[in-house]
């Protein structure tokens, strides 16, 4: 979908959202407080240059305005997969604005992250899933792997992971398994205005993901290994 | 045993970098916390789901030590795999260990259970960057022959340090995927003299992505790392606005330096070293010494 | 004219007509003998004739690839029916010419990486295979009944007479073209340049009939280049046994060594186990051997005299060219190898061969013949045989003959050694010992006369697997050897249908010996004993002279 | 995957208390898990393994395995993907002596 449309449900009260090669930064009015509104748009691949300027963006808004929530809109085809990138050491950059991601959790700012189009694996993985929370749309596209390409590789029948896929959430494409998962927070429908309003005031600084997994039957180890290994005791029973 | 680090296992490895006997591992193997999904698709598990989570002494000093097993899947992550690592870092934040190593060889999330081993990747990122804040030294060693890829080359930069041998490889997306995607024209697999140059520890080293090369050898890692947690003694260790400015700064430099370059050979060449040809033979020791006058410096 | 009114020079006059189309077609861009690569295929429809044998240079190393694409590029209604000949069937363009319909007859030595292919066309009937030879037969043949009427070879430059230099990898050119150029045939020769002198001449420009600068330097494929990091603590247990159990026992000062990684593994711990057992000076001392990068810490540590080769190997002239006591150096300084020379060396003047194989049957025959693949044989039959001709004595050879023959109303002769070492079991849980041989299928799919055996059971000394060694010598009779084997065979079906009681006879009379029969803890067989562990000890090990090809480093 | 399990009782060697982990799951390789268990007297070993169709083979090993060691009290629990018998019968070996109590 388009940011603009997107832009428009989602900030009523108006935005001065730009797009610069696929990067999206700008401010909104939401329930009459200023956010920061930084993202990508057009399928972009997560290079290099856009890794850094939505780094840039959060900077910018940790010094010159703290506390300002920070929005973070995700339509992406997954990192660039050129020897430039990797050469000049792309995993730094994402590196990079996913630490000034958490920087700016530390310093109070809330961070809400939106799939409303693409999310896929690389370009996903220090935007998105490093907000407070992340949503998405229910037409969002969310993967690491599509099961075509997952059955050539792991030489399991497609069919066969289509099947398992309708019980476990574990690998299958598709936003519910994120937020069955606890990926995903809440999948967005209806007033997106209302829904952002909502996640803003229930933000906090706390990765609460693997317990929502749990709770959600969608990742039932996850929560209690991490416990197990806290707390020096066995894995608790489900 | 071997003293190479290459050749040692996750466990041979952890064994050797810590004080003698003093390893005790959590969920050893004997609980057999497998990956639940693995079965499922008939592929197998392993009893550590391919990773060793524990505590132990680093000349009497309390840490706390992960090593991930880069034969078992390629060291990939998966729900359980990840999970021990998030685990690991908030049981030394509670603890108040005096650092945390992470022995990583990986390819990054796991196929098979690839949603799982996304979320547990981040988790793993914000688990690292918790630790830090704790006031926790997080050092990454890689020397592994699967390099640190996909996100967990991510996670390897949000530690406060990252100690390589000339063998180890750090990056995102491996060469095969990229050859995949965009042919052998625009990156050749099979010419690994290219990929060590474009991946390799002599390469990020020289750009500032590592803090340190050393010989293929468990006593050297042991020994960077000892002196690497002495340098975070009494210094911070969690993010600030001043040194996420300073990276900003170092990338966007990196990318106006060297973003119209073909080959790290010119890089290395326009970082004022001679002969970038003759990089690739030399030893650890000679190399530091020889790249130290022309190595950016990198901190975050 | 003779007085019997019989012409005796068809084949000289017939030479002639083909270089007078050939200048006639070609007229000023002909310099000499020296022609633009894009005139090729006006030479090769000059110079070729429908029907015509052409033995086209494919080697182990180096290829004439320029000249196989030009050859398969030709239109089929002009040129047809040829009988190509190959040492190395190497190349996809090696079997072009088949499927286009260019050649139709086919005589080799080798066909590894198109050994698939080259099954389904052969049983597709696009190509009527000969025979399968070993090399020094196929050359011996170039010389009696399959003579070349025209030969396409690789050289490293030319200068402007025609004169050329084959750089290390002079392998087979010179017994290509001498028995091409001596029976009146054409020579045609790539090169990668032409220079105004060469560094040394390794075929005279007389015997040459004409030279192309290729547009791209001809492949060289790195054949004998075996990563130490592959090699797994089995395949060292099984090196050590080797050493102590045959190399140590015989005394072995010349052998060759097959291409695989178990015989990598020996070369990689003679510096250190095989010195630990006092055995420097003792064995290993002459090859008959492709420069090894694995045999550099060998070197390095005084154990070879000398080496010759059959062809040379990627990345390590240099070394060679500094090791000038060891290898078979020019007068400017680079290797000259010789197949043909180097095969007669390790068939004639070798105590010991050893290498590994695919399959081998309760007779000890073995074969590397898998079906749906012909693959041909190379030279391992030529050193894996007993060289009946061999009249001088050395102690390895006099002690295997003696074990042979021992009890038997023979008159005193020696024995070459023959070695098999595999692993009971291959990759994906294939077992090395078969109760039958693929080779008998293979030769019923594809119509052969004989199955495809790569060492006749009747050659083979000793079988080393990693659960001991059998000493086929000192067997008497049928049975013995069969349990002898099956004793070694382990857990494969052959081994596990062994005869306990008679096995355990067996190595009571040391006819099988186990590690510990040998003296030799098991628990020391780690890769810890290798001198090198990976590719950069080896560049370490030469003081970086050897330069590995791109695709084997990890630095 | 496929599912091997043997048992071997009156055994006379007996570990020392602790587990240990020997080996890998990768490719040719596996994991062998070693551990004291009260069995009374017996040996028992599971395997999970990648590769079907091979118990005639896997018997033997294991079965030359006991003759060798004869453990009492013992749990061996084996993940393999393809090792050959003599990659299996080394790691055995090895993850025996690694916790064996000196006779």
């Amino acid at each position: 979908m388009s940011w603009q449309l997107l832009a428009d449900d989602l900030f009523p009260q108006g935005h001065s959202i730009t797009e610069k090669a696929d990067f999206l930064s700008g401010t909104a009015q939401v329930d009459g407080e200023v956010v920061a509104i930084v993202g990508t748009t057009g399928h972009t691949p997560i290079g290099i240059e856009i890794a850094l300027s939505q780094a840039q963006a959060i900077l910018q808004t940790v010094r010159d305005h703290p506390g300002r929530a920070i929005v973070i809109l995700v339509d992406t085809q997954g990192q660039r997969l050129r020897h430039r990138d990797e050469m000049l050491g792309i995993n730094s950059y994402m590196a990079h604005l996913g630490k000034c991601i958490d920087l700016a959790r530390r310093e109070g700012h809330k961070i809400i992250g939106l799939v409303y189009d693409q999310a896929l694996s690389g370009g996903f993985i220090t935007s998105g899933l490093m907000a407070d929370a992340c949503y998405a749309l229910p037409n969002a596209t969310i993967r690491v792997m599509g099961l075509p390409a997952m059955a050539r590789i792991t030489k399991v029948p497609e069919e066969r992971l289509v099947e398992l896929a309708k019980s476990n959430p574990v690998f299958a494409p598709g936003p519910e398994n994120y937020h069955r998962m606890g990926g995903v927070a809440e999948i967005w429908s209806g007033d997106l205005a209302a829904r952002l309003a909502q996640a803003l005031a229930a933000a906090d600084g706390t990765d609460r993901r693997a317990a929502v997994g749990l709770q959600r039957g969608g990742r039932n180890w996850s929560q209690r290994v991490v416990d197990a290994v806290v707390s020096g005791s066995d894995v608790q029973p489900l | 045993m071997t003293s190479s680090y290459l050749e040692a296992n996750a466990r041979e490895r952890i064994a050797q970098m810590l004080d003698a006997g003093s390893f005790e591992e959590f969920l050893p193997p004997s609980k057999r916390i497998v990956s639940p999904h693995l079965g499922q698709l008939d592929a197998p598990v392993s009893f550590d789901d391919g990773v060793v989570v524990g505590r132990g002494a680093l000349n009497g000093a309390k840490v706390f030590a992960a090593a991930q097993e880069g034969g078992f899947m390629g060291g990939a992550v998966g729900e359980v795999h990840g999970a021990k690592l998030v685990g690991l870092l908030k049981r030394a934040v509670q603890e108040q260990a005096e650092g945390v190593i992470l022995l990583l060889e990986t390819g990054g999330v796991r196929l098979h259970e690839a949603n799982a081993g996304l979320i547990a990747v981040s988790e793993v990122m914000r688990a690292v960057l918790d630790t830090r804040a704790a006031g926790i030294p997080v050092i990454v060693l890689v020397g592994g022959s699967n390099g640190c890829f996909g996100g967990m080359g991510i996670v390897a930069r949000c530690a406060n340090a990252i100690i390589m041998s000339e063998e180890g490889r750090l990056a995102m997306s491996g060469p095969e995927v990229i050859e995949t995607a965009n042919g052998v024209e625009e990156f050749d697999s099979r010419d690994r003299a290219l990929v060590w140059r474009t991946t390799g520890g002599k390469h990020r080293y020289l750009l500032g992505d590592c803090h340190g090369i050393v010989a293929d050898d468990t006593a050297a890692f042991r020994e960077a790392v000892t002196q690497t947690l002495q340098g975070f003694k009494n210094n911070p260790t969690a993010l600030s606005l001043q040194a996420l400015e300073a990276e900003q700064a170092m990338l966007e430099q990196r990318i106006a330096r060297f973003g119209d370059v073909a080959d790290p050979l010119e890089i290395w060449q326009r970082l004022g070293i001679d002969k970038p040809q003759d990089i690739a033979m030399l030893e650890a020791a000679a190399f530091m010494s020889l790249a130290e006058p022309h190595r950016v410096k990198g901190q975050a | 004219m003779s007085a019997t009114g019989h012409v005796w020079n068809r084949r000289q006059t017939n030479r002639n007509e083909r270089l007078a189309r050939a200048s006639g077609v070609l007229g000023n861009s002909l310099e000499g003998k020296l022609l633009p690569a894009a005139r090729i295929a006006d030479l090769l429809y000059a110079v070729i004739e429908s029907g015509d044998r052409v033995c086209l240079e494919g080697n182990n190393q180096k290829q004439a690839d320029f000249l196989s694409k030009a050859l398969a590029g030709l239109d089929p209604a002009r040129v047809h029916d040829l009988h190509m000949l190959f040492s190395v069937l190497a190349l996809p363009e090696h079997l072009d010419v088949f499927e286009k319909g260019i050649a139709s007859k086919l005589d080799f030595s080798f066909s590894g990486p198109q050994a698939g292919r080259l099954a389904k066309l052969a049983s597709a009937g696009k190509l009527n295979i000969g025979a399968i030879h070993t090399y020094l037969e196929l050359f011996g043949r170039y010389f009696v009944d399959l003579t070349p009427r025209v030969a396409l070879v690789a050289a490293q430059a030319a200068d402007r007479h025609g004169n050329l230099y084959t750089g290390p990898n002079t392998e087979d050119t010179p017994a290509i073209v001498e028995a091409t150029t001596f029976s009146s045939g054409i020579v045609i020769a790539q090169v990668n340049e032409i220079v105004d002198v060469l560094p040394r001449i390794d075929i005279p420009a007389d015997w040459v009939s004409f030279v192309t600068k290729a547009p791209t330097p001809h492949y060289i494929e790195p054949l004998f280049t075996r990563d130490p990091a592959q090699i797994s603590e089995i395949q060292v247990l099984m090196a050590m046994m080797a050493i102590k159990g045959i190399y140590a026992e015989y005394e072995v000062q010349r052998l060759n060594h097959g291409i695989g990684f178990d015989t990598a593994a020996i070369e990689l711990i003679l510096p250190t186990y095989g010195a630990s057992l006092g055995l420097r000076g003792k064995i290993c001392k002459h090859w008959a051997l492709n420069p090894h990068p694995a045999l550099i810490p060998a070197i390095e540590a005084g154990f070879v005299e000398s080496v010759h080769s059959f062809g040379s190997e990627l990345g390590m002239e240099d070394y060679i060219r500094a090791r000038p006591d060891i290898f078979f150096i020019g007068p400017d300084g680079s290797m000259r190898s010789n197949r043909a020379f180097s095969q007669t060396a390790g068939h004639y003047a070798c105590d010991m061969f050893i290498g590994s194989t695919l399959q081998i049957d309760l007779q000890g025959n073995s074969s590397t013949a898998t079906l749906g693949r012909i693959a041909g044989f190379g030279g391992a039959p030529n050193m894996g045989a007993d060289a009946r001709g061999r009249r001088h004595a050395s102690p390895a050879w006099l002690k295997a003959g003696q074990q042979a023959r021992a009890g038997k109303n023979a008159i005193p002769r020696g024995q070459k050694l023959v070695v098999q070492t595999v692993e009971t079991f291959r990759e994906h849980m294939q077992p090395a010992f078969v109760d039958r041989l693929d080779a008998w299928l293979l030769a019923e799919q594809a119509n052969m006369p004989i199955p495809p055996v790569m060492i006749y059971g009747d050659d083979v000394t000793h079988i080393l697997t990693e659960e001991g060694i059998a000493n086929l010598l000192l067997c008497r009779t049928e049975e013995e050897r069969e349990q002898a084997i099956r004793g070694v065979a382990g857990y494969t079906p052959v081994g596990l249908a062994r005869d306990k009681r008679m096995v355990e006879n067996l190595r009571d009379r040391g006819i099988i010996r186990r590690a510990e029969d040998m003296g030799i803890d098991k628990r020391l067989a780690t890769r810890d004993l290798l001198a090198a562990k990976n590719m950069k000890d080896l560049v370490r090990a030469s003081g970086g002279l050897y330069n590995p090809p791109k695709r084997f480093r990890n630095w | 995957m496929e599912t091997l399990n043997y048992r071997f009782e009156n055994g006379t060697r007996k570990l020392s208390a602790k587990a240990e982990l020997v080996g890998v799951v990768s490719s040719g390789n596996l994991e062998v898990l070693i551990e004291s268990a009260d069995l009374q007297g017996a040996c028992s070993i599971e395997i999970k393994t990648a590769a079907r169709g091979f118990g005639a083979i896997w018997e033997a090993v294991i079965g030359d395995f006991n003759k060798r060691w004869q453990l009492a009290d013992t749990r061996i629990s084996i993940n393999d993907m393809g090792a050959t018998p003599a990659v299996v019968s080394l790691r055995l070996d090895q993850a025996v002596e690694s916790v064996v109590e000196e006779k």
